[in-house]
């Protein structure tokens, strides 16, 4: 019983604090610093990116994506170290009760749709919102869809595993690539391919490939993720 | 140079790409993750050496093709270059380290490690602020994913309350950078520095710059939010927490240095004063602590402390990179070091209890990398952390921040202590089996490496350190010459010691003068000498004979130090060889710790006394010991703390209490070198002391006459706690204790006599000590036993050790016609000279009560009947003999001509204090009377032999009583020794004056250290190990924090 | 002006209600759906701020995903026989 | 009481009640479900920063002039920052959540009072 009192008075006090960042904050009325810097870059086409969020994230400040990436990729490593099976243990028998038919046709129907709605949303990542992220989660809620309607769906294990520490490694290598074609200030740069029509699906440079290949990976990612999470009952 | 950018690029390309190689099993993978930790490495030594040994300029690398503001840039700077290159190797080493059990995890144990690494080299290279969070969060994650690999209870547990506070730690990052982004319109750190100037009075600033520092601070684990990292510590796998200990803090810390320069003044000041505060309070913790794991978790939290309050420091006086340079690395390699190889080492010794890690003691190759390492990280010299130290305290100084250098040397002075008790514990534990070790080779490998490198390093530092001139260690060569030559045997080792002192004192000593010359001819020709006695041993005798001349190697260093750090330097090295020497006898754990802890805590007074000195010289490096005297200010308070720390190595009253336990447990022949030879360093510190400060005065009060009182008490309390001694040693201990009083009390009278009466006593005491010790040590090494009451009637058996202590006992008690007289005859003279009537009583009182002892020690040993196991008792061996009766011969020679002695004294003391003593032939005149040394001697010469002619020829027949046919009422007392008269010797006196002597000292110093463990006790209570109470504790710290700092208004 | 404000304020009452919902409530699997509306609101709000991206990826992500790995993560810490009512 | 203050409002409401939970509830998926809401309080309080009233997203569709952007559109850059973020936080609570499987195996029990080995 102390200890919510106590948390009470030490949350009144977030609250007071809160209270006076709130008071302070006065109201942005125009872009300055980098936003302003960005929004005027991208009004003249510097990179031919039409959504400006996606030219930040992927060549502004690349470097915070490929780390980000990375940060997606540990976790799913690391859920995969955790939860790996000591004993290779076969399930016994004891077996789930198959799904209806319905259910199955339906879901075997759906997926391939989703699945083309995520490489749409990552393919125009730099005309319409959206990109890599959310492309890959809604593949990976496609592979979701599929965990669940068909209890004895088993993901295959090396196509992903394939697909996943490839694209990881193109998108290092596009990296280098900047480095290698333009100069040795251009890591992740996206101008090594030609900006292209502004608008156009094949424009502002390697932006659609990186994207691409984060879509692939963000989304092999948290399958592989919910696959361990799923993972035979220990 | 590569492009630092490739670090990125390699580690996070093979991170991608090993998990598809994982069917070629964990050998290949293997293969693939150590070549790109190697090519890591070698990018980042290229960079080191670079900017360490060419002239490499910082560099600024662009990602993206776009300048800062828009893009993110990393920095390879020398700061940089430095910290990834430590980062990069300690993660090679830890590979190595961890391999097998990565191994066996699988491929994917790679994958995180090299992300780990990674997320470290980003952390220490970015410049972008939102970056940095990225790469703290792989830093964290990954360091998550390693630390639940090995799926225990312990590590999941700790794990998850480490999550839960870098959880939280995100959050106040994220809302901090928001905010400031808000504010300066940038991401980059560059960009903010110059713009916050601008925009310093917004208020959403000051609060974003709070919660990004914060949150850092969560981050570097300081106290009391920081319970998680202890749980950390203590429950997750050694290897992996030996990596977090080291390179994991130190990304960090790197982390949060850079945001510093955007930090206004009062934030920096809370960020030192949370480092000094945990620095102090978690080593304070460390006391209490079972669990050598949890002692170095706290031992490595109390450091990050440090470093963190010296790098805020360094901002806030603007003065940041001389000290990143001169203070911040040396503190930071010595501790990274330190930590990840005493980890490892905890991790290859598994025990839970330090208590039992005597297991060790036989396994040299845990052994010696663990010994160096806790002396490392104690910041002893020559090892970085001193030096780092050194400067600290010199930086502090020059800066009037006293109370900074008192924090951080009692919170070293704590450090050392429970380090060196598990040392202790290390070296002479009891043997207890149930501790089993996991030698696996890739460990100690990875062990052995860190200690070698961080040995080459430390040598680095302490050859190219401008102050000490690389001719300064000349006197300790021998010694570390001796250390390659263990298997020579015992004798030629002690040859050779004998010969590099005296090739040492035949090139060095002719050009000296004054003091100099008087002090190490005491040292080099009383060692000399002495070391014959070390010879008696058959064996090896394997580390006794380079410690042996290391401390003398730091005595005559000392002696011939130029600068104050050079004096500190030797003086260390003093105290740790004498450690190592005392430690070396049986069961000479206990004694061995508190005769350490009571020098260093000497030792750091004597460095808070320089650091007061050097807040009026501002000099760079160091002191030179002359201007010592130009000191005005604070000249009072110097002179203080530097003497307190003399007096603690002369076991002066208040600081004895080391002074018995460790010459008894001492080896003999050992003793003998502490007592003769080492007490006399504490009484060239304060010739040097007085010669450059003279005795300032406090007000009225004149310190020369405090110091005379401390001397004279303690000669009196010295000699009266001898006579009740039942241990030989023991008696002579507290002997030697009165005697040295008895110096002090002549120097304090500051005059030509009173110095003269101090030399000569300090070459009498030498002389006689060296007697009495070898003696005793003969006797010891025929009985077996050093026990008074056991021994008696041994003149007949032992004649020659007889006559030794004979002649001992007539020079210490005063007694004409030997140098004794002479010392007493001066010292009186000096006093009453100087009108200190009242000390001069309690003087002669103590002389005369000191022929008790002395009377005790022989008759109980050499006179009476002889017990009847000790009937076939032979004389000492020949080795002791030898010394004793070189000795007895100048005793000899020094009586029938005192000038010889006094013309040598004089030489030294006439410059400074005039004219003393005049000369008519062999009598010497002083104020108030004369004394011709040479008459007396032959009229008491002849009346000598005259005497003892006499009684041999008419001996009579002496009826010979069996000694214990004692019968008490008819029934026989089961233990005969104890009614026999040399039990309880002065049984009566003890009752009349034995409330004089009850251990007041003693028992104060044990409430001391008492208060200290309850204190640290009752701190750690609050790590409840409950990881909602610790995240209720990191909220509760930033809301105080939040109010003192930002403020309300 | 009015009914923008007014769209905001109820958003936020709703999840606000949802989270301390979520906190309270004793039965895991409705305070994980408490959560998941609570970042369903989020997006939608992420939506009328003019940030699609961000409103997108919360959708996707945060409701989608991390709602479900938390119902994975419920199922796997319950006990095995109670598990196929 | 303009948009901005009000979505500042909402995210600050839901970090106090996000950690009264971490603070509170004894079972440990409550605790990471409080951090989850703690973050979504954190983003909506980065995105309320750069929002501008009366101005549209930042796609430079054909409603956006492309001479005047910069005084057209929303600023871009928190929305960049919030969407490294929220994955961030997915995958930070989904490891949380493995090490609360793993802990559940060994002691059968989800209350954080029950792992208290490691103290003082």
């Amino acid at each position: 019983m102390i200890k919510r009192i106590f948390s009470a008075i030490l949350l009144l006090g977030f609250v007071f604090v809160f209270f006076i960042i709130v008071n302070n904050i006065e109201e942005a009325t125009a872009l300055k610093g980098v936003g302003k810097e960005y929004a005027e870059r991208s009004g003249n086409q510097e990179l031919g990116a039409q959504n400006i969020v996606t030219a930040i994230i992927v060549t502004y400040r690349g470097l915070d994506t490929l780390g980000e990436v990375a940060v997606l990729f540990i976790a799913a490593t690391g859920i995969a170290v955790l939860l790996r099976r000591k004993k290779k243990k076969i399930d016994p028998g004891k077996k789930k009760r198959e799904s209806s038919e319905i259910l199955l046709t339906g879901s075997t129907l759906l997926a391939p749709m989703i699945i083309i709605f995520g490489i749409y949303i990552f393919l125009n990542g730099h005309l319409t919102p959206g990109g890599g992220f959310q492309g890959g989660a809604v593949i990976a809620s496609a592979i979701m869809l599929l965990f669940l309607a068909d209890t004895s769906y088993k993901i295959n294990h090396n196509v992903f595993g394939w697909l996943e520490s490839l694209s990881g490694f193109a998108y290092v290598l596009i990296g280098i690539l900047g480095l290698v074609m333009i100069g040795a200030d251009n890591f992740l740069d996206n101008r090594i391919l030609s900006l292209g029509t502004f608008g156009s699906i094949l424009s502002a440079g390697a932006i659609p490939v990186i994207y691409t290949l984060i879509g692939l990976k963000v989304g092999t990612e948290l399958a592989s993720i919910l696959d361990n999470m799923k993972g035979d009952l220990e | 140079m590569v492009n630092p950018i490739y670090i990125v690029a390699i580690l996070l390309g093979v991170g991608f790409l090993l998990p598809s190689f994982s069917k070629g099993g964990t050998k290949l993978t293997g293969a693939i993750f150590f070549a790109a930790l190697i090519s890591v490495c070698a990018i980042s030594y290229q960079w080191l050496t670079g900017f360490l040994i060419g002239d490499q300029v910082s560099v600024m690398i662009f990602t993206a093709g776009f300048k800062p503001p828009i893009s993110i840039n990393l920095q390879m700077g020398m700061f940089e270059a430095i910290f990834t290159g430590s980062i990069n190797f300690m993660a090679l080493f830890g590979a190595i380290y961890m391999f097998r059990q990565m191994a066996e995890t699988g491929t994917r144990s790679f994958v995180l490690f090299l992300l780990m690494v990674l997320g470290l080299n980003g952390l220490v290279m970015t410049r972008d602020i939102f970056n940095l969070f990225v790469f703290l969060e792989i830093t964290s994650i990954a360091t998550y994913s390693l630390i639940g690999m090995d799926l225990k209870l312990k590590s999941l547990s700790a794990g998850f309350k480490y999550m839960i506070a870098g959880g939280i730690a995100s959050v106040f990052l994220l809302l901090g950078i928001i905010m400031l982004y808000s504010v300066t319109g940038t991401l980059n750190i560059d960009e903010m520095v110059k713009i916050i100037p601008a925009v310093a009075n917004i208020k959403i600033l000051t609060i974003g710059l709070f919660l990004v520092l914060f949150s850092l601070i969560i981050e570097m684990k300081q106290f009391p939010s920081n319970g998680w990292a202890i749980d950390a510590y203590e429950g997750v796998a050694p290897g992996l927490t030996g990596l977090v200990a080291a390179i994991g803090t130190g990304g960090v810390f790197f982390a949060i240095y850079k945001t510093f320069p955007m930090m206004n003044k009062d934030l920096l000041s809370m960020t030192a004063v949370i480092g000094m505060l945990t620095f102090f309070v978690s080593n304070l913790m460390g006391l209490k602590q079972k669990n050598p794991r949890r002692i170095l978790g706290y031992s490595s939290v109390a450091q990050m402390g440090l470093i963190l309050s010296v790098g805020a420091w360094g901002y806030r006086t603007g003065a940041a990179d001389e000290i990143f340079m001169l203070v911040l690395i040396p503190l930071f390699i010595n501790h990274f070091f330190a930590k990840a190889g005493l980890f490892w080492i905890a991790g290859i010794v598994k025990s839970e209890k330090y208590k039992n890690w005597g297991m060790i003691k036989n396994n040299k190759i845990i052994l010696i990398p663990f010994i160096i390492l806790v002396l490392a990280l104690i910041g002893l010299p020559p090892f970085p952390g001193f030096w780092g130290k050194w400067n600290l305290v010199l930086f502090w100084g020059a800066t009037k921040n006293f109370t900074w250098i008192w924090f951080l040397l009692a919170g070293s002075l704590i450090e050392a202590v429970y380090m060196l008790r598990w040392l202790g514990y290390a070296l002479k534990g009891e043997d207890t089996e149930e501790v089993k070790f996991d030698m696996t080779v890739s460990k100690n490998l990875a062990v052995f490496l860190v200690t070698s490198l961080l040995l080459t390093i430390a040598v680095y530092y302490s050859w190219t350190n401008e102050a000490i001139a690389p001719i300064y260690y000349l006197p300790f060569t021998v010694g570390l010459a001796l250390f390659y030559l263990p298997f020579l045997p015992a004798k030629i080792k002690g040859f050779i010691s004998m010969s590099g002192i005296a090739v040492y004192a035949y090139y060095f000593l002719p050009d000296q003068a004054g003091f100099n010359l008087f002090f190490n001819t005491i040292f080099l020709g009383g060692s000399f000498f002495l070391i014959i006695a070390t010879m008696h041993s058959k064996g090896k005798r394997v580390g006794f004979f380079p410690l042996l001349m290391l401390m003398i190697g730091s005595l005559v260093a000392m002696v011939e130090a130029k600068n104050t750090l050079q004096f500190f330097f030797a003086w260390e090295i003093m105290t740790v060889s004498s450690y190592f020497l005392i430690m070396r006898g049986k069961k000479a754990q206990k004694a061995a710790l508190r005769y350490v802890i009571f020098s260093l805590g000497g030792a750091f007074l004597i460095l808070i006394g320089f650091g007061y000195a050097f807040s009026e010289m501002h000099h760079k490096i160091v002191l030179p010991i002359s201007l010592l005297g130009a000191i005005e200010e604070n000249k009072s308070i110097v002179f203080i703390l530097i003497s307190i720390g003399f007096l603690v190595k002369i076991a002066g009253i208040g600081l004895h209490t080391w002074i018995g336990s460790a010459y008894k447990k001492a080896e003999d022949d050992t003793t003998a070198f502490l007592s003769s030879i080492l007490s006399k360093a504490g009484i060239f510190g304060f010739v040097i002391l007085i010669l450059i400060m003279g005795i300032p005065k406090i007000g009225k009060i004149d310190i020369a006459y405090v110091l005379g009182w401390i001397g004279a008490i303690t000669a009196i309390s010295g000699t009266m706690i001898a006579i009740f001694q039942e241990d030989a040693k023991k008696l002579l201990a507290y002997s030697s204790m009165g005697q040295v009083g008895y110096i002090i009390l002549a120097m304090a009278t500051m005059s030509g006599l009173g110095w003269t009466a101090g030399m000569y006593q300090v070459v009498n005491h030498m002389l006689i000590k060296g007697i009495l010790f070898l003696a005793i040590a003969g006797v010891i090494y025929r009985t077996g036993t050093s026990k008074m009451y056991k021994m008696g009637g041994l003149i007949k058996k032992m004649p020659l050790s007889y006559t030794a202590v004979m002649f001992g006992i007539i020079a210490i008690s005063g007694v004409p016609p030997l140098t004794g007289f002479g010392a007493k005859w001066l010292l009186y003279e000096a006093l009453i000279e100087k009108g200190w009537y009242l000390q001069t009583g309690v003087a002669f009182f103590a002389s005369t009560v000191a022929f008790l002892y002395c009377f005790r020690l022989i008759h109980t040993i050499f006179l009476g009947q002889a017990k009847t196991e000790f009937k076939d008792v032979k004389e000492a061996p020949v080795w002791f003999i030898i010394p004793q009766y070189i000795f007895i011969i100048i005793i000899m020679a020094f009586s029938m001509k005192p000038k010889l002695l006094l013309d040598m004294i004089t030489f030294a003391v006439k410059p400074i204090f005039g004219e003393s003593l005049s000369w008519v032939g062999d009598t010497a005149f002083s104020s108030l009377g004369y004394w011709n040394g040479f008459v007396v001697m032959n009229i008491v010469m002849v009346l000598f032999i005259g005497l003892t002619v006499l009684l041999l020829i008419k001996a009579p027949k002496v009826q010979k009583v069996k000694q214990f046919n004692i019968v008490f009422a008819g029934e026989r007392p089961e233990t005969p020794e104890l009614t026999h008269f040399a039990y309880q010797f002065y049984k009566p006196y003890y009752r009349a004056l034995g409330f004089l002597v009850n251990p007041r000292v003693k028992t104060f110093w044990k409430n001391v250290s008492n208060s200290a463990h309850t204190i640290g006790d009752s701190l750690r209570k609050i790590y409840t190990g409950n990881g909602q109470t610790y995240a209720f504790w990191i909220l509760m710290y930033g809301l105080i924090l939040f109010f003192i700092t930002v403020g309300v208004k | 002006m009015e009914l923008q404000q007014g769209i905001f304020i109820l958003m936020g009452l709703a999840m606000i209600i949802a989270a301390v919902l979520a906190m309270h409530v004793k039965d895991l699997i409705s305070s994980i759906i408490a959560v998941g509306v609570v970042s369903l609101f989020a997006s939608i709000l992420y939506l009328l701020m003019q940030a699609p991206d961000v409103a997108m990826t919360e959708a996707a992500i945060g409701a989608g995903l991390s709602t479900l790995v938390f119902l994975y993560a419920l199922h796997k810490t319950k006990d095995v026989e109670e598990e196929n009512d | 009481m303009n948009i901005t203050t009000i979505v500042h409002i909402i995210g600050f409401a839901l970090i106090i009640i996000g950690f009264w939970g971490m603070l509170t509830q004894k079972n440990m998926i409550k605790i990471i479900l409080g951090l989850a809401i703690v973050e979504t309080g954190v983003q909506l309080v980065m995105v309320s920063f750069g929002f501008i009233e009366g101005r549209t997203a930042p796609i430079l569709d054909s409603a956006v002039e492309l001479s005047k952007v910069s005084s057209l559109i929303v600023d871009p850059v928190p929305q960049a920052l919030v969407l490294t973020a929220i994955v961030i936080g997915v995958a930070v609570n989904a490891l949380m959540l493995t090490f609360v499987i793993r802990l559940y195996q060994q002691k059968r029990s989800l209350s954080i009072n029950d792992y208290k080995e490691l103290k003082w």
